[in-house]
């Protein structure tokens, strides 16, 4: 097994999809010849050339419609739509929720709309408030749209690759701050089916839900509690649309606890959708109310000690822990 | 881009190798939009057509025209005044009027609605509802057929008011930038709504917002289908030989309200009586029974016709069911 | 008192403030000489012309930035934003979430933005998937926003009046179909403050929450119950955000069961988000987890029995009630 | 919008009626720029400061020499690229390196940072990350400024890149039509990130892009203050009493990456020292050489003073203390 960075993950599945299927391109500001922002497409312009990856205009509405216009035609095209952060993609949040996540319902299922829209979501560091958005929220908010978040370089490429074979349009949120995290990739092919979450620490005493940065806090805080005798078991959804329902229920059926773990605002977030699942469906499981640890509820701080005060933490999910085990 | 005067020795589509059946048919296609489109009017009035309808009355000849100039394999993007394209690429008059009523033997299968007419199978891609919110979509297309090796071309029709919406001119952009083999046919009907287009939009001729680009474009009379023909084929040749773009500014005009609910009280019953002197339907049946392709008789014969096809086409709707409840859960996914 | 349409009541609201504040103008497609798309600002244009009363482009990013341009230049101006319907809103999105919301933290409280964004939410009739979305879950989401919805035409035009005189941006939801709904509406000034909801009914055996349209449902589900002998509680929160999570949470300790109606989606909504803080803040007061109806989770189809089938329903809400009941 | 000929017996900015004061002033100003920016790529490698730094460094005649041109009560946005332009309006580089340094005394208390400068009291509206996302809000200012009848204009400085944004286009046509006293500078620095302008965008000149709207527009030498200041007072004029916009392309270049992080591999060393040769600090300090109204003893003094500040900059921004920890909640809302 290869020691990859996430990034370098990324672009192993990008590659061997390309590879596989020549209907896969790519495009996006400064994917070609500038190797991407983040360099997660670094060599793919060099190895596939101008026609399958493609620098755009800063136009994020323009050319995800073109994107999904291209993914609409059924004539074997499936794009990756790279956005440069997911605070850019607000700017095509028509084309992706008015266009791409309903073209195959309103046409009563004529349309396929294999598409991907990828790059980093969520905080990285001291970028100031409109850099600094978590929206998987949003994009899970609605029908349609299938959102997808790493945590490791393993998951990623397994992931990825599921996602551009999807024939709809995915909706993929990576971490800028997570590119240069390393991790084990098996050489040959596999897959991450959407849809299936997973166990990164087996526990028996409290449940932490975690997806992409904050599944290191999550595994940091059971490192620390394990200290304490304290078995935290750390599960990753890995798709938040559609969520793995089972799998977290189970696990909370096991533990009796849970505490989840988002950089986004807390406000009708996935983890407000995902406590509510607990609450409903494991009520009389439950020995205490889910603890939701968030981003804070404000548009991010450049300030460095300001924006770790705003962040979640290892401490901050011990002390949740603690609540929700009334210790 | 002007019009040629009619010398009286050659009709003016000589050059245009139409042959009569063509002629005729371009017409039919007019005739049946028109009627069909008074029916839905009546049977909006009725109720049973809900929600908006967008008429697409007077501007039949710019649908007609650009669609008549397409091969099988091209594609067609418009927005929510999408009957009349509909039924212009032979879509069916019942399968139509089952969608406005909502009924599963729709194009749509009801799930669309008025707005939402779409058959992948004659590239009729719909159908959409944002405006400014298709011609991304539809210079997607013609990506993806570039990019196949295809030569398809792709036609995009959209409102002139649509044109404000800055999608619309990041598409103008990668169009042109890249080559793109799509067709944006902007229907300057005047008004978007109740606000004419001088009160929307600085500049004087539509057809310079494409300018800063330096893309193909020009204005040509979309009330008379032969001239829109004549464009099409010109810049359908550019783009289908030479992947080059062109916007089409197709001047034209809307009898109706914008939808069923409009007053109308922005503009003068004048106004309206101008352009229906310039009627693209009355206007080319005079052509076409001046050079013989058509007789009195057989204009009666398919008035006849049509209107059997349009009573056929509401009484399908009318006994059509409706979708089955479990389509509710249907088809959000692949 | 007079009896008045909620546009009417909108208008009165828009026309008093107009009168009392200079700086005040309202700008939109078809506001003017259309007398707008659903007649709310009917008569304004001809009482103050063209400067104060505004036909633009579509261009509702354009437009919406503008808004807020005019907003913080800090010289007494306070826009009112009509949104056709916030389905198209979705295009105005990075403006409000990249900018309006941000403007004031990032600049350390040197701006305010007084703006107003307000139009119709939420389905309609038979207008299919691109024009039936209830938005308002993304919207408050996002801290920097105040979210407000209106129920009554009494509620509209003491919450648009408070709307137009915050400091802050307002995004004010309204609905196609209540429009012409009439109810009693006071001659003299009142204000209806930020972050205060309202009882609708009063009630014992169980506390519906429902805001905007879904309040009359809520209301006849309540009807219907009293027959059987059932009390419901009718709460319509009508800020959004900031939540009246007090008047909540005091109501659900004394009914112990709660039922959420909302015509949104059902993943990470509002009603998510109060369902969560009552599951955690009243934990210990609960005898059943709390019932959400929704929206189905699926764009929304045009035939009018899909439709009907999507839509929450008095049936439905009683089947809820039933369940937390446990009857 | 040409460079004049500079003749021998006046100097070429006699018709423009600036005092010697004024012209070393602007001289100064592009001098503290380019010394303050020098500095923060240095406090920048030194970890002093975070995130992304985007320098103004080659463009400083730009800033300068459009700002130069505006009164106390006229407005400015920029995007993130906003040291420069905030330095020239007057704020102190002791505040500008605080908030670099994320410190509470800094322009934005240390809460914007880099990219989100702020001082409404000198009408500085920012520092806005998003690519095309703040012309609107400028557009807004000069609404307001005209709806309550002053006579200030504003000015909006803006990547040439961030002209693909469609929702600039919404914004060049809105000023237009409702004839907004607003003047969009585009600086034309040939790269956005690192894509060349060709590669981005369709067409020949960058200012056709205001053509379909018949806005006021022209090219003009970015890298020559005097150029700027000319014919932003033309631009000021039309906008200050006829209510008319402007679209301004200034032609210039940046010497640095993009941003901090930026290894620069697109573009060739000789094109960089090209630019280098034009440098519109030297030549300025050449001209004013020339004409006398420096000394080349002056022009030292100004270094070392300048060197002074921005030492004296740094070492206040390290001193000063973080923002305290409540004000994470601070300012959500007013
Ligand atoms: C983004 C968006 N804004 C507003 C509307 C409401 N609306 C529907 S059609 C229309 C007018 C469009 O005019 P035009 O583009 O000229 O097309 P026409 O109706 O004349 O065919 C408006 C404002 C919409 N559907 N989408
Ligand atoms: C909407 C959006 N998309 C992408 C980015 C990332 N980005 C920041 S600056 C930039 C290049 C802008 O170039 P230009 O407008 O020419 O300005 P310059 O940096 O040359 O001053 C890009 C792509 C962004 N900040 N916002
Ligand atoms: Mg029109
Ligand atoms: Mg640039």
């Amino acid at each position: 097994m290869a020691i990859l960075q996430i990034r370098e993950a990324i672009n192993q599945a990008i590659a061997e999809e390309m590879d596989r299927d020549p209907g896969v391109f790519i495009m996006g500001e400064e994917v070609a010849q500038y190797n991407g922002a983040y360099k997660v497409t670094q060599g793919l312009w060099k190895k596939y050339g101008d026609k399958r990856v493609i620098d755009t205009p800063i136009t994020e509405a323009g050319f995800a419609g073109i994107g999904i216009g291209a993914a609409m035609a059924g004539i074997g095209v499936r794009p990756i739509v790279e956005m440069m952060t997911w605070n850019f993609a607000i700017l095509a949040f028509d084309q992706i929720i008015n266009h791409a996540a309903k073209a195959r319902y309103m046409s009563a299922g004529q349309f396929k709309v294999p598409i991907v829209f990828r790059g980093p979501n969520g905080p990285a560091h001291m970028l100031g408030a409109q850099h600094s958005q978590a929206l998987e929220s949003m994009m899970a908010h609605v029908p349609g749209l299938i959102v997808m978040t790493p945590s490791t370089p393993y998951d990623a490429k397994g992931m990825l690759k599921s996602a551009i074979r999807d024939d709809n349009p995915v909706i993929f949120m990576e971490s800028e701050l997570m590119y240069g995290q390393k991790g084990e990739v098996p050489d040959g092919e596999y897959l991450i089916p959407v849809g299936k979450g997973d166990i990164k620490r087996e526990g028996t005493d409290v449940t932490i839900i975690a997806w992409t940065k904050m599944v290191a806090v999550a595994l940091k805080a059971a490192a620390e509690l394990e200290k304490e005798g304290i078995s935290a078991e750390v599960l990753d959804p890995r798709t938040l649309r559609p969520l793995d329902e089972e799998l977290i229920i189970a696990s909370v059926k096991k533990t009796n606890r849970a505490v989840i773990v988002e950089d986004s605002w807390p406000f009708a977030s996935v983890g407000t959708e995902i406590a509510h699942r607990i609450h409903t469906i494991a009520f009389d499981h439950l020995d205490a109310p889910v603890e939701k640890i968030n981003g804070a509820d404000v548009p991010m701080p450049y300030a460095e000690n300001l924006e770790h005060e705003a962040m979640p933490s290892p401490e901050k999910v011990i002390a949740a822990v603690k609540r929700v085990l009334y210790r | 881009m002007k019009k040629e005067k009619t010398t009286t020795d050659q009709p003016r589509w000589a050059d245009l190798g139409l042959s009569d059946q063509k002629l005729i048919s371009m017409y039919r296609d007019m005739l049946l939009i028109r009627r069909f489109e008074e029916r839905s009017a009546q049977e909006y009035g009725k109720g049973k057509i809900g929600g908006f309808c967008h008429l697409y009355i007077g501007q039949e000849a710019t649908g007609v025209g650009a669609i008549a100039a397409l091969r099988d394999d091209d594609f067609i993007y418009t927005a929510y005044r999408d009957h009349g394209q509909a039924l212009a690429r032979g879509m069916s008059a019942k399968e139509c009027m089952a969608e406005l009523f909502g009924k599963v033997t729709g194009v749509s299968k009801g799930i669309g609605g008025s707005m939402h007419f779409y058959d992948l199978s004659k590239g009729f891609m719909g159908g959409w509802g944002i405006v400014g919110g298709h011609p991304p979509l539809a210079a997607g297309t013609a990506f993806a057929t570039k990019y196949q090796g295809r030569d398809s071309v792709t036609i995009c029709f959209m409102g002139e008011a649509s044109t404000n919406q800055g999608v619309v001119h990041e598409t103008l952009n990668m169009a042109e930038l890249w080559r793109l083999p799509v067709i944006f046919i902007t229907e300057n009907n005047g008004y978007g709504m109740g606000t004419a287009i001088s009160r929307a939009m600085a500049g004087e001729n539509l057809y310079d917002k494409a300018a800063g680009y330096l893309m193909n474009r020009g204005a040509v009379n979309g009330m008379d289908v032969i001239d829109m023909y004549r464009e099409m084929k010109k810049a359908i040749h550019l783009a289908r030989t030479e992947f080059r773009p062109t916007f089409l500014e197709a001047r034209t005009y809307r009898y109706r309200g914008h939808s069923m609910s409009d007053p109308g009280q922005y503009r003068t019953k004048e106004e309206i009586e101008e352009y229906k002197k310039k009627d693209p339907i009355e206007t080319f049946a005079k052509e076409l029974l001046q050079w013989g392709v058509l007789t009195e008789a057989a204009l009666e014969r398919m008035e006849e016709e049509i209107k059997t096809e349009v009573q056929e086409a509401v009484e399908f709707a009318d006994a059509s069911p409706q979708p089955p409840l479990e389509m509710l859960h249907q088809n959000v996914y692949a």
